[in-house]
């Protein structure tokens, strides 16, 4: 495919800061969410499913960042959430650290829940407009009894907020005394404090203005080599996934139709939608855009209530055959470390 | 659309159980008697067996569950009973009411109608200026004066007003007649509960107007449709008022509802034979087959007016429409 | 030859409690028939508030135009009475919004949105324009377009809906059309199609858009001239590769800087923009990109520096445009 | 290298808007919300009239004249006239915005905090108990306001703890279903998942993170009910179900000046203005409350 | 017989305090024709006269009905001149000892239907009344325990045999409530039919009701006074409010109201009409008292029921009340004026009924302080209904409260007020009343004895000196000696003991518009309701 390996640059630059291990963090299996519609006056009974996600397979190893990228109602962010145990699950096994998430009770998973945290898409709507920044951050330290002496607490604040690139004083202020930028390193400040291994970066600098985002982007990554945090990073935005991952992950309609390292993604995509949606981000650079070719994928996404039957992508793949329609393709490993559920490449 | 209707409906059945319950327990927690009303409050000296007696009658020892039962099982059958303190028929003595109740209801919501909606839409456009406060000022008032008030006070007024002018005081009639039958009598009685209940009734819905008005108008469709060089009169007619009307359509039929059964207190005022004096009539007499009965078809009115005020939500917001 | 449209040291302001935002405070720029010109910038940048005081569709209170003129085709119409302006709305300029979910009209059918300005504006019957709708609703793409013309917007995705609001800019054959973040709030595979079909129909019809956006990536693929605002001014303006290749402005250079590019090699560590955009409340006289530019210098706190040229249609208000920004170089 | 952090703290806690002194707040409102500052001046003046009813009262309320009964405004140093049993309407009225102000503040606190608790843990907790708990609201809700306090009060018998206990029943499910509604928004918002997410107790999330994000609608409420409440004691007063003589009240002055108002129209106005002017107090200040809280909160 | 000459002469004074224009009594020619409106507190359950006990079923109904015999239409204010309605010729004299009354049935009296009324219709409706059967209600047979059977030996005698000769008899039989129904109705429909169904002698024929709103009623032209009655009609309309009664006749919406109104109102109406309004006015044999608990233990101290009593100002009471109340005459257990009833000089010498008001009220503090129960709080159940109810009992507590008790005031619908004053006895001090059709002191003041049914003291078996004194009164043919155990009792009752404090009795006043002739005012609102006699000078 040539035209989409034309617009990203085929020197990758810089590599990856960190190390990461060969040991895996967490191994997700067969998930599967699907949700209810439930009809029924008085007692309710399930007439339809949205297949949010829809049996998925992958780990992510120590120390790495793994990328997930999708458009709107791909299942994400509701996997992220199943890792987050915020759903539970219709189906699948979460491993983390050898114990299944879904099945734990609420002690352990208030100690699992300790190592695993999220920053939210949202600055605005992730923190509570009625606590103080300090509270913020400190209320997991105290409720857990992290560190339950008041003045220790503050001090852990002060450096968290430093951390993250605030002063100190700005524990005494409210939320919606702060910019965006400034609310989502309090985000950030608040899923460190409980010193966790595995963040989940929901959209995470989504919703911040192109100059705040660079400096979000940087500190995540700082974060990452300093504390050895792993990073589950959801995102739609390919360029800045290009930047931070180690490895991407591509999701359309509940499934995962490729997964490769990041550099093999970006320049050998194969999934006939990966290339798509690498073919269709803009590029910023006038002249490239000119000679660029654009091919433009028909058609919009269904719904997941009634997804099709076969490959999901069929009804909008350039490649798809007659057998598309009816057999679902088999994640499949078609060179190291690279899955693709396609059958036509 | 007939699935959604049927849902609905089915949905109304836990309501009006849970109010048939509701009822018929405070009605019986209730301390007294309908015959310590009837022979006590005279003043005469009855003896204890008559009482005892009257009691026997109407019915008051049996078990309570079957009282329920009976209570219930009339409606499947369509017999209310019979008033305890009349011995008529439930259903002939509400059935004589309830043409003055729904006519004042009616008359009411026109008034209010009438008024609330221009003013709603005045206030909303012209937000934050003189209009605007002058408006508010009036729908507030309108829902802080006690409506039993300034029907005493317009009672008063023509007495006195007539007297001043023509000689000869004038009240309004106190006794009901059709409109179909004399429609000059009937007006006369009519038109001053409907003016008083109306005020208040047209307070509550040109704040709705407004308010919903006020959150059309800053909709992104509403932007669009000045985008299109459109007047602002369509603007406002077609694109805002139409949008807003839903909120509205809801207050005006839900407070529709409420007059049908909770005018008591201006009904005394005026001296009108309709559902609410009957009402206190039943809860004062201690008639519980006539109160438990008024009481739920209010609430049936209230439910039923719900569920034609959702449907008329349907055919007005096409969201609803076809889904 | 005269621009189709020329604003002229623009300024409108909300008067808040909070104190008067300057949301524009001085912009100019113009806009030739048949080209297609971006306005770049942030959020609060200003973009969208000039966009929507060229229609004067500010919301007033609390926003005012306080200044400077519009001049489309000659006419002014920042101070134009309400009659006039409403002429030219829908049927000489048109515009597009970001939210295609919200700025449709949901209790009224997509006929009756798209037929409702060509009766006003081009005096056609009922009949008339449905046609005219229809043919219309298939230009944009729509499948079906006489089912779909009985339909209302909550039938239509997203990217549907933002083809009927195309379909209805275009329905009084404008002169200009202005597109404030036609895509923001759409994937970008249906981004990538409604641009598409936004590029063609524009060329095809030699209609004249301003795009307003946020993205760079948007704005390189599809725009003639570029206007970059930062703070309620236009900082800089020019050919597209020009800015792209050629910034002359701090600002310009920091944000090309600052986003990851699928386009180039990855760098270690990103070049952010520091710190925050400013209080648009509190400017002083002073460039208001002078707290995070890496360039200031004492002259920057002293006046606001105008715009100057640079080379052919490029424009820069940084007093140091012209030295050499060599040592940042893309 | 130079960290983020060191160069970014000191430029942005400059940009950070210092907070405003609450006098400017306050005027800030004042001049936006003018209507609001009326209602409120007169909600004030009635406070202060309860505060101070000892002083400012010229006599006292039950204290009666059989020399003066019925007299008309002005006579005697009677400013507003006496009562069939001579007693001062002025005075009467003053310590009456006593028994308007309690009625009013118990019956708005208790209601709408009861339904605070019910429509966010309903929210919250969701399934079953939120099924139950809804349906039990509807039937309260399928009553008319005046119905279920007469209906009430009328199991309950007359008095002025009857009368508030059946004022604030019908409270309690109208507060409870906007709270709910609004907490199952609260609900799906990030920051609820985030307390979630760090392994909070539901009594925490509910106390800490959703209670206090519910008190715009909380409020909104709580200064509706306040007049409703003032109006449903005189309704039910008029209809001789509310407080009783001699406690000077609104609402009973009114009911005992029905028979004698014709003749002396003052027994019946005064009683019946200061009852609207609280109310149109409470009601101008409650709207303003809304419009600075949440614009787009409708009630009714 | 003097003492019904005395007591006649006595009540025609307050009888004339017509403050119109024209005298009431003058002989003026009836006119024939129109409707008379009229307006009615309330609405009566039912139309069977035996059945009920309210005026709100007398005043759109008795017009429908003839009695045996009735208080004089012409001189209603006397409580034993009786005449003859369905009787022919004078009110017999009983024979047998006082055993035995006969009466003479009128011939030719015809129903509304037609039906030719006999002595069989009367017995059959006696018998109704006295001997129910089974099941059946009639609320005021206890009237008529002197009666042992009632026969008809021919259509056109009716005889009364008593067991003991008694003086309550014919009060009983003349009481207003004992419609004549015909025997063929009764035995052909039932006992109940009466309740909704009407048929009978009286000057009227039913024409519609509607439910809570009116009773209209036609002119029966086969009436069996000739030439009566004068109106071709009437309406009852049935109103709650106080303000819309008086209202309604000052709009001319109706012309009279027979129960009563307050002073304030007949003030108003006669400010605003001037020489339209017509007042008749009179004494009214209904008396409001308030009842102290002997159950709680506050009240189980005859000093304190004492203090209670010396509290309270009658003299002056009378005065302020009567401005804005229904209540004026000051009295003891029986009806003021009657001959049994107490002078002014016998009554200053009770507790409470003294002209010393200051020495009353030190006297009850006294006596608190000596009982221990100085600042006594408790608290007064009243009945929720204004005129004169509650405006008496927010007046009581104002007495009361001179003399440092401190009183609040329950009040209660009457469904819950008889319940809490019956059933439950909880309360301290409740207000009560006594009021009855026909003046019949001896009988009324069986209220006052504590064995009494509608006696609610709670001091039942614990002053059977009371009881004695009562049954001596009952067994007492002579009427001065009456008289001196009346005193007796009501020294008892009221001061010594202090077992009820009578407030006030009650004072009838009816404004109405001048045009209605014929109707004269009587002790009671039950009484003289038949409208044969009343026209409209229109």
């Amino acid at each position: 495919m040539s035209e989409a390996q034309a617009t990203v640059s085929k020197d990758h630059g810089a590599q990856f800061r960190g190390t990461v291990s060969d040991e895996i963090l967490v191994t997700v299996k067969g998930l599967k969410m699907h949700f209810p519609i439930t009809e029924g006056v008085i007692i309710p009974r399930k007439i339809a499913d949205v297949k949010a996600v829809d049996g998925l397979d992958f780990y992510i190893r120590k120390g790495e960042t793994l990328g997930l990228v999708g458009e709107s109602g791909c299942g994400k962010t509701t996997t992220g959430r199943c890792i987050l145990r915020l759903e539970d699950p219709t189906a699948g096994e979460i491993m983390y650290d050898g114990k299944d998430i879904c099945q734990l009770d609420n002690k352990d998973l208030v100690d699992v829940r300790k190592k695993i945290q999220v920053i939210f898409q949202d600055p605005y709507s992730s923190l509570n407009p009625r606590m103080k920044i300090g509270e913020i951050i400190g209320e997991p330290l105290k409720v857990h009894g992290i560190i339950p002496d008041e003045a220790k607490r503050r001090e852990r604040i002060g450096y968290l907020l430093g951390r993250c690139g605030l002063h100190p004083d700005f524990a005494d202020r409210y939320p919606h005394e702060m910019s965006g930028g400034q609310r989502q390193r309090v985000g950030i400040a608040r899923a460190l404090a409980m010193e966790p291994e595995f963040i989940i970066c929901d959209e995470a600098v989504s919703a911040l203005d192109v100059s705040i985002q660079a400096q979000v982007i940087n500190l995540l990554e700082e974060l990452r080599e300093e504390f050895n945090l792993t990073y589950l990073f959801i995102s739609h935005d390919l360029s800045v996934v290009r930047h931070i991952c180690h490895r991407v992950a591509v999701m359309y309609l509940g499934h995962m139709v490729e997964l490769s390292d990041c550099d093999e993604l970006f320049d050998h995509p194969l999934h006939p939608y990966s290339q798509a949606l690498l073919n269709a981000v803009p590029i910023p650079d006038p002249d490239l855009e000119k000679t660029r070719e654009h091919t433009i994928i028909k058609g919009e996404i269904p719904s997941p209530i009634n997804p099709p039957p076969g490959c999901v992508f069929h009804p909008r793949c350039p490649l798809a055959v007659d057998s598309c329609k009816k057999n679902i393709p088999d994640f499949r490993e078609v060179r190291k470390g690279h899955w693709v559920a396609c059958t036509e490449v | 659309m007939g699935k959604y209707i049927f849902k609905r409906v089915l949905l109304m059945i836990p309501t009006l159980l849970g109010a048939a319950i509701l009822v018929f327990l405070l009605l019986r927690m209730a301390p007294g008697d309908i015959c310590a009303v009837r022979y006590l409050g005279t003043g005469m000296a009855i003896s204890e067996d008559q009482i005892q007696l009257c009691r026997e009658q109407l019915g008051l020892d049996k078990p309570q569950l079957l009282q329920f039962f009976d209570f219930v099982w009339g409606y499947f059958i369509f017999d209310l009973g019979t008033s305890m303190w009349t011995g008529q028929p439930v259903a002939h003595e509400i059935g004589i009411r309830f043409e003055l109740s729904l006519q004042v209801a009616v008359m009411a919501t026109i008034v209010a109608t009438v008024i609330a909606i221009p003013l709603g839409i005045i206030s909303a456009v012209r937000q934050n200026t003189i209009t605007d406060y002058v408006v508010r000022g009036f729908a507030i008032a309108g829902i802080a004066i006690p409506s039993f008030w300034l029907g005493l006070m317009i009672i008063l007024g023509l007495l006195v007003v007539t007297q001043a002018w023509f000689g000869e005081p004038w009240m309004p009639p106190i006794q009901f007649k059709s409109i179909w039958e004399d429609p000059a009598h009937n007006l006369a009685q009519l038109i001053w509960p409907a003016v008083a209940t109306g005020y208040r009734y047209s307070a509550v819905a040109t704040r709705m107007t407004r308010s919903a008005m006020l959150e059309v108008l800053r909709e992104d469709y509403v932007r669009t449709a000045r985008a299109k060089g459109m007047t602002e009169k369509i603007v406002i007619n077609r694109h805002a008022l139409k949008n807003a009307l839903l909120p509205v359509v809801t207050i005006l039929a839900l407070e529709f509802a409420f007059l049908m059964g909770g005018l008591v207190v201006t009904e005394q005022v005026f001296n009108l034979n309709g559902l609410g004096n009957l009402m206190v009539d039943g809860v004062e007499r201690q008639d519980f087959t006539m109160t438990q009965n008024l009481v739920m078809l209010v609430v049936i009115v209230f439910v039923f007016t719900n569920l034609l005020t959702d449907l008329c939500y349907a055919w007005l917001d096409p969201r609803i429409r076809y889904s | 030859m005269g621009a189709l449209l020329e604003i002229d040291n623009l300024q409108t302001h909300f008067f808040t409690s909070g104190g008067t935002v300057k949301a524009v405070d001085g912009v100019s720029y113009d806009v030739n028939a048949g080209e297609t010109v971006a306005v770049v910038g942030e959020s609060g940048s200003g973009k969208s508030v000039t966009a929507l005081s060229i229609l004067r569709l500010i919301p007033k209170p609390p926003g005012e135009i306080v200044g400077g003129e519009i001049r489309f085709q000659g006419k002014n119409l920042a101070f134009c009475t309400e009659d006039e302006i409403r002429e030219i709305r829908g049927r000489d300029i048109s515009m597009i919004f970001q939210e295609p979910m919200t700025s449709l009209n949901p209790v009224l059918s997509i006929g009756m949105q798209l037929t409702e300005p060509m009766m006003a504006h081009m005096q056609m019957s009922e009949a008339e324009a449905r046609e005219r709708a229809v043919k219309l609703l298939e230009l944009v793409g729509i499948n079906e377009p006489r089912r779909r013309i009985d339909q209302f917007p909550h039938h239509l995705s997203g990217g549907m809906r933002q083809r009927v609001m195309i379909a209805m800019s275009l329905a009084c054959e404008p002169k200009l059309i202005i597109a404030d973040e036609p895509t923001t709030a759409l994937d970008v595979t249906i981004q990538a199609q409604i641009l598409e079909l936004m590029k063609n129909l524009t060329r095809e019809m030699n209609v004249a858009m301003i795009i307003i956006t946020h993205n760079l990536g948007v704005v390189a693929r599809y725009a003639d001239r570029v206007n970059v605002m930062y703070a309620g001014r236009i900082v800089e303006t020019g050919k597209a590769s020009d800015i792209y290749h050629r910034p002359r402005h701090p600002y310009t250079l920091a944000l090309l800087k600052s986003v990851p590019r699928m386009d180039r090699p990855r760098q270690a560590k990103l070049d952010p923009v520091e710190g925050q955009p400013p209080d648009l409340t509190r400017l002083d006289g002073g460039c208001s990109f002078r707290p995070r530019c890496k360039f200031a210098i004492d002259k920057c706190a002293e006046s606001y520096p105008p715009l100057e040229e640079m080379g052919e249609q490029h424009f820069s208000a940084c007093f140091r445009s012209k030295e050499s920004l060599a040592e940042i170089e893309l | 290298m130079v960290t983020v952090s060191e160069v970014q703290t000191e430029a942005q806690f400059e940009e950070v808007a210092p907070k405003k002194p609450w006098t400017k707040v306050a005027v800030d409102l004042a001049r936006r919300q003018p209507l609001g500052v009326f209602g409120l001046a007169i909600v004030i003046v009635m406070i202060i009239a309860a505060v101070l009813a000892d002083v400012v009262a010229p006599f006292n309320p039950l204290e009666e004249h059989f020399d003066a009964m019925l007299a008309a405004p002005g006579t005697d140093g009677y400013l507003l006239g006496t009562d069939e049993f001579g007693r001062d309407i002025l005075s009467r009225l003053i310590y009456g915005s006593r028994t308007a102000l309690l009625v009013g503040f118990v019956c708005a606190i208790v209601g709408s905090t009861a339904g605070l608790v019910l429509g966010v843990a309903s929210a919250y907790f969701g399934g079953l108990f939120d099924l139950v708990l809804q349906r039990i609201l509807d039937v309260f809700m399928a009553f008319p306001l005046i119905i279920l306090a007469l209906a009430v009060v009328a199991t309950l018998g007359p008095g002025f703890e009857n009368v508030m206990i059946a004022i604030i029943i019908p409270f309690i499910p109208q507060c409870a279903r906007v709270v709910r509604a609004n907490a199952l928004a609260i609900r799906e918002i990030p920051y609820v998942d985030a307390a979630r997410a760090l392994g909070f107790s539901d009594a925490r999330i509910i106390l800490r993170h959703m209670v206090p994000n519910v008190m715009a609608p909380y409020l909104i409420m709580l200064t509706t009910f306040l007049g409703q409440a003032i109006l449903l004691e005189a309704s039910l007063s008029f209809l001789g179900l509310g407080v009783q003589d001699p406690i000077p009240a609104w609402g009973l002055m009114l009911t005992n000046a029905s028979e004698f108002f014709e003749g002396s129209p003052w027994v019946a106005i005064y009683p019946g203005v200061a009852i609207s002017l609280s109310v149109f107090g409470f009601n101008l200040f409650g709207d303003s409350v809304r419009d600075v809280l949440d614009p787009k909160l409708r009630s009714r | 017989m003097s003492k019904y000459a005395r007591f006649a002469l006595a009540l025609a004074v307050g009888t004339g305090l017509a403050m119109g224009a024209s005298g009431p009594a003058k002989a003026e020619t009836p006119k024939k024709g129109g409707i008379l409106n009229f307006i009615v507190a309330a609405e009566s359950p039912s139309y069977d006269g035996h059945k009920e006990s309210t005026f709100a079923m007398v005043h759109p109904t008795r017009p429908f009905y003839s009695l045996l015999i009735r208080v004089n239409p012409e001189n209603p204010s006397s409580p034993t001149d009786f005449i003859c309605d369905l009787c022919v010729g004078d009110l017999p004299k009983p024979t047998d000892g006082g055993k035995t009354y006969t009466f003479k049935i009128k011939k030719g009296v015809k129903f509304h239907d037609g039906q030719t009324l006999t002595a069989k219709d009367l017995e059959a409706t006696y018998n109704k009344i006295i001997f129910p059967p089974e099941g059946v209600s009639s609320v005021r047979k206890s009237f008529f325990k002197m009666v042992e059977s009632v026969s008809a030996p021919d259509d056109e005698t009716l005889v009364f045999k008593l067991k003991f000769a008694s003086g309550a008899f014919i009060p009983a039989v003349a009481t207003p409530f004992n419609y004549t129904y015909s025997a063929k109705d009764l035995k052909e429909h039932g006992y109940d039919w009466h309740e909704k169904n009407v048929n009978g002698t009286g000057a009227f024929k039913f024409k519609e009701a509607v439910a809570g709103s009116h009773v209209e009623a036609v002119r029966f032209d086969d009436f069996h006074m000739a030439g009566k009655p004068y109106l071709d009609g009437y309406k009852a309309l049935i109103s709650r409010k106080m303000a819309i009664r008086v209202q309604a006749i000052r709009g001319d919406r109706a012309a009279i109201e027979f129960r009563g109104f307050p002073p304030k109102q007949r003030d108003d109406l006669v400010k605003a009409l001037g020489k339209e309004i017509t007042v008749q006015e009179s004494d009214w044999n209904c008396v409001l008292l308030y009842t102290p608990n002997q159950g709680r233990p506050i009240m189980q101290d005859p000093r304190v029921r004492q203090a209670l009593t010396l509290a309270v100002d009658r003299w002056g009471g009378s005065q302020h009340l009567s401005r804005i109340a229904i209540v004026k005459t000051v009295g003891g257990i029986a009806f003021p004026n009657h001959p049994l009833a107490a002078t002014k000089a016998e009554l200053v010498r009770l507790n409470g009924y003294g002209t010393d008001l200051k020495a009353s009220r030190e006297k009850a503090k006294k006596l608190l302080a000596e009982a221990g129960k100085a600042g006594l709080k408790f608290e007064l159940l009243n009945r929720g209904t204004d005129q004169p109810y509650k405006i008496v009992g927010t007046w009581l507590i104002g007495q009361w409260r001179q003399v440092g008790m401190e009183v609040t005031q329950r009040v209660e619908p009457t469904k819950s007020f008889y319940n809490s004053l019956r059933k439950t006895k909880e309360f301290d001090v409740s207000m009560d009343f006594n009021c009855q059709s026909v003046v019949n002191p001896i009988v009324d003041v069986s209220k006052y004895v504590g064995s009494a049914g509608n006696n609610y003291a709670n001091f039942a078996g614990k002053d059977q000196e009371l009881e004695d004194i009562y049954n001596q009164l009952v067994q007492e043919g002579d009427e001065a000696k009456q008289r001196e155990i009346m005193r007796v009792m009501e020294k008892r009752a009221l001061s010594d003991m202090a077992h009820e404090g009578i407030t006030l009795w009650w004072y009838k006043i009816n404004p109405h518009r001048s045009y209605v002739k014929g109707w004269k005012i009587a002790p009671s609102h039950y009484l003289n309701q038949s409208l044969d006699q009343v026209w409209l000078d229109k």
